[in-house]
């Protein structure tokens, strides 16, 4: 595969974790919490999708290999998963009176009752959204470039989404209440905002965006119990490289992020080509550099990244 | 909202002002933070277009006064009634549109945002006319008017305290709550902040302030209350207080 | 301060919650007592849990000691709780791949120091920095570990585990044949439903020994340390960090005296379960054991050494006993049942106990300075708990 | 810019040609100046001078662009904040630092410098000094909080007290540490003034006992009455420097700082 | 879509559907009490969807046994969850072991958790552990361990000379990363002769595999080996076939299974080959047992709840030939009630009928629904192996291999 393939590949995946990881950056800031529920909420949208496109079907045409009943199921996963997370915000963090790791317990908790409850109605195997599967646009295979109009649905419905996001914030004093809120929620209140509405915005497109998040990830791979779960960790990375609460810091945390897991192999591809210095090095190198340790050099470069970025990609300088 | 009304029977009357009704009282409050008292059936009204000055010693209970009349705390017992309306336990963003405005001693600006951005958020509750009060603002004072577009986490102590205040005034409020406005404050911009202040009563508004710079603060006051540990302890006019052997020289310094 | 000094004070000391929990917790050993003796409980099981229970109080020791001390977020538990067992496990195996067969001790030592080295490199470039580096760097670490772990055979024999572990007292006098050399023992409380403590009982009991041994220790060590001007120093950059410095404290040589500090503790209880269970697996460095251990820490409540120490029964509790829920529950497909009950009691409990069972209740002075000073009367709820009370925000 | 460099004697604090600017601003530029050793000094300025940056640049709390820092003698530029304490130099916070999980005593009990039981080892080789240290750090404690009429604050939590008594425990913590050269940011902004009164004398009896003060205030009473000489600072650099009366009366002062109401 | 049965309503069943259901007599009326065995199994966790074919397998199973009963006493299995871990595993067993004192346990689903339960909890007592599904090779070094599932050894060696007899001498080869992958691709590598062009493995639960797919496509082999699960297995599948690469398949029996096929493309994987254990000839008692698992569950058994299916069985036909329901006792049957010696059986109520006849355990050769069940040294079963085929999207059998 040539890099641009690798880039392609990689630009499917990052616009999956982008959404994930604005959510739970939004959450992390406002709420003020790290959510490790954030991934089940995305399982519950990849479910509720799938069960929604069951009922609606097709529903005749299509758009870049997805019939429209998809498109109704996407919106309809995205509305559940945001209606489940102001539910939860609602009963149980509202009532709550603790600090920040407090409510990142009850988080896990969280996680824990969702998808016990996914499990428990759909069984722990995995299944597929009901849609034809698709041979790459053969258009781009010249260029070492494979993939499906499905993977293209993904990165437009993805860019839809996020420019809508960056619509909203600048054309509204949403996204300055919100950062009011996170600075100071006394101050904000004393001011006149009403936070608790702003938070219930919050979790809405929060935990909207995850929902679609977890319908490209069902259409991009398959759908499961753990889904969301699994991708919890590469999307917190996601979060912080981009730097807390930043949600354009996110976008990008979060392409990088996907970019870097899927590039790996080009990496080591590189590292193999490269004359490098010592013997002993090039050969810790190519060891290293390889798929298995994806996870490990995307974590490796957000610390490094970190230490010369202290806030993050898009946070302020150091302090 | 309803300015001035008194459709409800509030009693008044008894006050040394006899006759208006208060825009802003607390009769007989109890309140304290959790399960620690600290108001003790406390007693503060603000007629219209006053200014009354809360003075006391560290930890008498001023602040917790405005906090009580704000809604960042629920009186236990007692009343706090605006335009003679019971808004104990109101949230303070529903004060705030009910035209009442607070500056609170510590914590007071958004670190993390603009000065321009800090006036905003101060505004969130206005109808229209945003623009326009801004600019008023950063006219009356250009020690943040420079500023505009710097984090308010970057400015000086004293250039926070006037943000604070600015960003109060945004709403253009009847009422306004204001605790230890020149704390920090150069005596030349601290003289400028009581001018203010003035000039803002001037337009109107009914201010009760707390102040640890006596002189300044009862100077430019038509009454002031003296608190201590929860309960008021003198009330009467600037003279009066500071003529006060014993007040002056318990609480004022004299 | 000590109990046999003066007993009744020591119980009128006591807070509201700390009555509540002693009064719960002895209840709670009664019970599992006359569960015991009627046969409703295997011995044997139950000094397993015991185990368990221990495991857990010193990872959560050793976490307490990084966050509720000083404020540390340290995520990669399972990673030093992993280094340990394999550090231990490599040199003690029979299956080791590098050295193996040596002598428990020698396991034990080479795991601490392991994980002490490891506890620098992770320290030394993100503790001079804010706070959340070290919880990204080991976010991060935690990953690698696990990764190099599974992957690098020639070291750890990959995802095939180490196994061949011997008990701790392997080669040690008496205790080594301990276990084989007591006699079976048959008692008859209830008629009927004789209890049978064999050879696996006393080994279990041999195991329960030693994690006593080790949690006592730590303990201990923690509470002297939590009390003195050491232990303020900690909680004083928990709090503002600038503040310390400003007052001349090195932070950066305390942070990471308490970062190495915790580490050892939670290496430690690595030490011990490798022993305990006899095999260790790259699938014992899952995250898992971070959930958890965070759970116990904060469930037990922050910065309190007693509350870890409950903390880890309480995650014993949550995880094994839902397993008896289980038997009597609906029937319901019961594993994501007991996941759902997990998490229900997580979310109860920071529902309505927010500060965590035992949060530290009382000031924390070196306890010799403050005897005989007139103490002023014992609040009737704990520091933090007066302030998580608090009606305002 | 030299009116700032009056010849000392036995300078405790020297600062010379200190520079930082933050983005364009010169938030200090060029300051120079000297504190005498034994000498409360004043150092006043508007809002905005620069006065709490120099506390940050002096203790180590800013790295500056340009100029040295020298404390006893000892060039401490760039060093950490806690080495610069070593060489006997605290300071206090405008902003009082809040200490969550403590009570007011324990909060108070950090202040000390160099306490054995600071050491880990120490704690299980020696309790004994440990314990001896503690009791008496705890006595003196007790005795300035009692000064300081907070005593009945002793075991509330430290979080849970006023603005104004925040400003007193950070600055009855800064003397516990006994520096020889103690700064103090507006110690007493926000204090009520019968009180501010009492503080006054507690300086001048530990400035006796030989702590030297460099004090930032804005209550032109207190720090005219207690300091000696004062120090003017605008824009970031030394405007002048001399006698309460000296100053008091100079008209770009006036000017700058005083305006015409005092 | 079929994914709404939660395999829990087993209660409804056994209503004439079954056949054979004339005379047992008078089942469960006895006043005594179930025998109680126990199972660990990956309830959750990441081997979740094996437990739950496992839960299938199993309670079929028990409804079979105990509509003809053990002796007038019914069998009860108590559950027990590993989480798929280590610890998890270790626990359960613990529970089950020295609090519920089970005799007999089965378990656990992973090779590597069934080993560590072995180690720390069964190793030193006389319970029996039947590990249902795992084929890691270690397995067999511990002859006190049984297993229902063979070792994959013989598959590897089926399935490396099956690659070079069609014809390759370069292979790409991924595997998943674990106890049991791990073993079985080091059997593999050591049985192949040709060239191993590409040799990597990969982490479970990864959201996709676009990298191993894409490097073994630039190793330019033509034959792809596939030792991984059927999650895994089935994401890759999409991978390839949404990249368009081409190659000849093969695969491990583990990526095999109804739902690779339900959630892979038509025609994605035709030609695949893969080695499976299963009984020697087309038995009818799997055809039956896949009936009855059709008609229950409404899908194909997989290979995998036919394991836990034959651990049940062959537990309760131990259970019934022991003089006492003890750990001791039940060492002295489980082997030899399905071992070689007797007569051929093929259900639990023709077997449960010789023993009641008075027959000893060696008057019985249970054949199970998943292989004939004969138990080495070792505690590993005689493995017979089946070729099967992908044609038109569906699994065929090709060929027999014996063990
Ligand atoms: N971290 C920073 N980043 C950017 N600008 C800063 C920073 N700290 C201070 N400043 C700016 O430097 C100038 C001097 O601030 P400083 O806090 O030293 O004033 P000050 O003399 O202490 O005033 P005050 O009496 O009001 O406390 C101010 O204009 C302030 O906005
Ligand atoms: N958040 C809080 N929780 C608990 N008690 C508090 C809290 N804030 C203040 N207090 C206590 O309430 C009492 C009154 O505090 P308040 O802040 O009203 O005093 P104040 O008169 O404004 O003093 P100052 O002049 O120092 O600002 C004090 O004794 C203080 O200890
Ligand atoms: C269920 C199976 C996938 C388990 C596998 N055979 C193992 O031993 O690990
Ligand atoms: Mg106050
Ligand atoms: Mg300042």
């Amino acid at each position: 595969m040539t890099v641009l393939g690798y880039m392609a590949n990689g630009l499917v995946f990052s616009s999956i974790i982008v959404l994930g990881s604005i959510g739970l950056s939004l959450v992390y800031s406002i709420a003020d919490f790290a959510n490790f529920a954030h991934g089940d909420t995305m399982t519950i949208g990849a479910y509720t999708a799938l069960v929604t496109f069951g009922a609606v079907g097709g529903l005749g045409g299509a758009v870049l290999g997805l019939p429209f009943g998809f498109f109704v199921a996407l919106v309809v996963g995205i509305g559940v998963a945001a209606v489940v997370a102001v539910a939860t915000e609602k009963l149980i963090y509202e009532p709550l009176d603790i600090d920040s790791i407090g409510l990142l317990i009850t988080s896990i908790g969280i996680a824990f009752i969702y998808r016990a409850l996914i499990q428990i109605g759909f069984g722990s195997d995995f299944t597929r959204f009901d849609v034809q599967q698709l041979r790459p646009i053969e258009s781009l295979v010249p260029y070492g470039v494979r993939v499906t109009l499905h993977d293209v649905a993904i990165v437009a419905s993805a860019v839809v989404l996020v420019v809508g996001l960056h619509v909203l914030l600048q054309y509204t004093d949403l996204g300055r209440k919100m950062r009011a809120m996170a600075d100071n929620p006394d101050l904000a209140r004393v001011s006149g905002i009403r936070t608790k509405r702003v938070k219930l915005w919050t979790w809405v497109i929060g935990a909207g965006l995850a929902g679609a998040g977890g319908v490209f990830l069902g259409l991009f791979n398959q759908l499961s119990p753990r889904m969301g779960f699994n991708l919890l960790l590469v999307i917190f990375a996601a979060v912080i490289l981009g730097g807390i609460g930043s949600v354009y810091g996110a976008m990008a945390g979060g392409f990088l992020i996907g970019m870097i897991t899927q590039l790996t192999p080009f990496f080591s591809n590189v590292v193999e080509a490269l004359p490098i210095g010592p013997g002993w090095l090039a050969t810790l190198l190519e060891n290293l550099i390889t798929i298995e340790y994806a996870n490990a050099i995307a974590f490796v470069i957000m610390v490094v990244v970190l230490l010369v970025r202290p806030n993050g990609i898009a946070g302020e300088g150091a302090t | 909202m309803s300015d001035g009304m008194t459709d409800d029977t509030t009693g008044a009357a008894d006050g040394p002002h006899g006759g208006t009704d208060p825009v802003l009282s607390l009769s007989g409050v109890d309140s304290g933070y959790g399960e620690v008292q600290v108001l003790d059936d406390c007693s503060v009204r603000l007629d219209p277009g006053e200014i009354v000055c809360l003075v006391g010693p560290n930890g008498a209970g001023k602040s917790t006064v405005l906090k009580t009349a704000f809604g960042m705390l629920t009186p236990w017992t007692g009343t706090v009634a605006y335009h003679g309306r019971d808004i104990g336990g109101m949230a303070p963003e529903e004060i705030v549109r009910e035209g009442i405005g607070y500056v609170p001693q510590t914590d007071n600006v958004f670190g993390s945002l603009t000065i321009d951005e800090n006036l905003r958020m101060g505004g969130v509750a206005r109808d229209g006319g945003l623009e326009e009060v801004i600019e008023t603002l950063y006219d009356r004072f250009p020690i943040i008017e420079r500023k505009r577009s710097a984090k308010a986490k970057t400015l000086s102590g004293g250039q926070r305290q006037v943000l604070a205040f600015a960003r109060a005034l945004v709403m253009e409020p009847d009422v306004l709550l204001i605790d230890e406005p020149s704390a920090g404050l150069a005596p030349n911009t601290a003289d400028d902040v009581f001018e203010d202040v003035k000039a803002v009563n001037d337009m109107d508004t009914a201010i009760l302030m707390v102040e640890q710079n006596v002189t300044k603060g009862l100077g430019i006051s038509d009454r002031g209350y003296v608190l201590d540990q929860g309960t008021v302890r003198f009330e009467g006019t600037p003279e009066e207080l500071l003529n006060d052997e014993e007040v002056s020289q318990l609480y004022l310094g004299g | 301060m000590s109990l046999l000094d003066d007993p009744r004070a020591t119980f009128a000391d006591l807070t509201r919650p700390e009555g509540w929990v002693l009064g719960v917790s002895v209840a709670f050993a009664l019970f599992l007592l006359v569960a015991m003796l009627t046969g409703a409980l295997g011995p044997t099981y139950f000094l397993f849990l015991v185990g368990l229970a221990g495991m857990y109080a010193l990872l959560s020791f050793g976490l307490n000691a990084q966050w509720g001390f000083t404020g540390l977020i340290n995520f990669s538990v399972a990673a030093f709780f992993g280094i340990g067992a394999y550090g231990s496990a490599l040199m003690t195996a029979s299956s080791s791949p590098i050295a193996g067969g040596f002598n428990p001790l020698v396991g034990l030592v080479v795991a601490l120091v392991v994980a002490l080295v490891l506890a620098l490199l992770i320290g030394i470039p993100t503790l001079r920095l804010r706070t959340d580096y070290l919880a990204i760097a080991s976010l991060g670490l935690a990953e690698v570990v696990r990764l190099v772990v599974l992957n690098e055979r020639w070291l750890t024999n990959g995802s095939a585990g180490v196994r061949g572990i011997p008990g701790f007292f392997q080669g040690w006098p008496v205790l080594s044949t301990f276990p084989e050399a007591m006699p079976g023992l048959r008692l008859v409380v209830i008629p009927g439903s004789p209890i049978i403590l064999g050879t696996s009982f006393w080994q279990s009991l041999l195991n329960v020994l030693l994690v006593l041994a080790f949690a006592g220790v730590t303990f201990f060590v923690l509470r002297r340390a939590h009390q003195s001007p050491w232990g303020r120093v900690l909680r004083t950059i928990r709090s503002d960090e600038d503040l310390a410095r400003a007052l001349g404290k090195n932070t950066y040589s305390f942070k990471m005296q308490s970062f190495i500090l915790g580490s050892l503790i939670m290496a430690l209880a690595g030490v011990f379960y490798t022993h305990l269970n006899l095999y260790v697996g790259p699938g014992d460095l899952d995250p898992i054991t971070t959930f958890y251990a965070w759970v116990a820490v904060i469930l037990g409540g922050s910065g309190s050494n007693r509350g870890a120490l409950f903390g880890g029964i309480v995650i014993v509790t949550i995880r094994e006993g839902t397993r008896f829920l289980n038997d009597v529950a609906l029937p319901i497909d019961p594993a994501p049942m007991r996941l759902l009950l997990i998490g229900v009691v997580i979310v109860a409990v920071m529902r309505y106990r927010p500060q965590g069972v035992l949060p530290p209740q009382r000031e924390l002075i070196w306890p010799s300075a403050v005897d005989g000073r007139a103490t002023p009367e014992t609040p009737d709820s704990g520091v933090r708990e007066r302030k998580g009370g608090g009606g305002d925000e | 810019m030299s009116e700032g460099a009056l010849p000392k004697q036995d300078p405790v604090l020297r600062v010379d040609d200190l520079q930082k600017s933050f983005g364009g601003l010169a938030a200090t530029d060029h300051a120079t100046f000297g504190v005498e050793r034994g000498t409360i000094t004043g150092l006043i300025g508007p809002n905005g001078a620069g006065k709490s940056t120099l506390f940050n640049l002096i203790s180590g709390f800013y790295e500056p662009d340009g100029g040295t820092v020298e404390v006893n003698g000892t060039d401490v530029t760039g060093m950490e904040p806690y080495q610069v304490a070593d060489h006997g130099l605290i300071r206090t916070f405008q902003t009082p630092r809040k200490l969550e999980g403590m009570t007011v005593r324990e909060a108070m009990l950090v202040g000390p410098r160099k306490q054995p039981g600071e050491s880990f080892l120490t704690l299980f080789a020696s309790p004994g000094s440990v314990s001896e240290s503690e009791s008496a750090n705890l006595a003196e404690a007790e005795r300035i909080l009692e000064e300081f009429e907070i005593d009945h604050l002793a075991t509330q939590p430290a979080t849970d007290i006023s603005g104004g008594q925040m400003k007193l425990v950070e600055l009855a913590r800064a003397m516990l540490a006994e520096p020889e050269v103690l700064l103090l940011d507006e110690p007493v902004a926000g204090v009520n003034p019968t009180l501010a009164k009492k503080l006054k004398d507690q300086i001048r009896r530990l400035n006796e006992q030989g702590t030297t003060f460099l004090l930032i205030e804005h209550d032109m009473e207190f720090v005219m009455d207690l300091a000696d000489p004062i120090v003017v600072l605008d824009q970031g650099h030394v405007l002048t420097e001399g006698t309460p009366e000296g100053v008091r009366n100079d008209d770009r002062v006036i000017d700058a700082y005083l305006g015409g109401g005092t | 879509l079929s994914t709404t049965d939660d395999g829990g309503d087993g209660g409804d069943g056994g209503d004439g559907t079954d056949g054979s259901d004339g005379g047992d007599g008078d089942d469960g009326g006895d006043s005594t009490d179930p025998y109680e065995i126990g199972m660990v199994d990956s309830q959750t966790g990441s081997l979740s969807s094996f437990g739950e074919r496992n839960q299938r397998g199993v309670n079929l199973a028990l409804r079979h046994v105990n509509d003809v009963g053990i002796g007038g006493r019914e069998l009860d299995i108590l559950v027990e969850d590993s989480e798929s871990e280590n610890q998890g595993g270790i626990a359960a067993a613990q529970k089950l072991v020295n609090q519920d004192g089970v005799p007999f346990l089965i378990g656990a689903v992973g090779s590597g958790v069934s080993l560590a339960i072995y180690e720390s909890v069964v190793e030193g007592t006389d319970v029996v552990q039947l590990s249902q599904n795992s084929t890691g090779l270690e397995l067999t070094n511990f002859p006190g361990l049984l297993r229902m599932s063979p070792s994959g050894l013989s598959q590897a060696n089926a399935l490396a000379d099956l690659i070079a007899e069609d014809g390759y001498d370069e292979v790409a080869l991924t595997y998943v990363n674990n106890d049991y992958g791990q073993s079985l691709a080091d059997a593999f590598v050591d049985a192949w002769e040709g060239e191993l062009a590409y040799e990597n493995s990969h982490d479970q639960d990864q959201q996709s595999y676009s990298g191993v797919i894409s490097e073994m496509n630039s190793s330019d082999a033509e034959a792809w080996l596939f030792i991984t699960y059927q999650a895994e297995f089935a994401t890759m599948v999409n991978e390839v076939f949404s990249s368009g690469y081409e190659a000849q398949f093969y695969g491990a029996d583990s990526v095999s299974g109804d739902d690779v096929l339900e959630n892979t493309p038509e025609g994605s994987m035709d030609g695949m080959k893969i080695v499976v254990p299963s009984a020697p000839v087309e038995e009818e008692n799997f055809q039956s047992f896949a009936s009855a698992f059709e008609d229950e569950y409404d899908r194909q058994p997989t290979s995998w709840a036919a394991y836990a299916y034959d651990c049940v069985v062959n537990a309760a036909l131990a259970i019934q030939a022991a003089d006492e329901f003890t750990g001791e006792a039940l060492q002295e049957t489980v082997r030899r009630v399905s071992g070689p010696d007797g007569e051929e059986v093929t259900s639990f109520e023709a077997a449960s009928e010789i023993l009641a006849d008075g027959g000893g355990p060696d008057d019985v050769n249970y054949q199970g629904v998943s292989g004939p069940i004969d138990f080495d040294e070792n505690g590993d079963p005689i493995g017979f192996l089946q070729v099967q085929e992908v044609q038109d999207h569906d699994y065929e059998g090709i060929d027999f291999i014996e063990g």
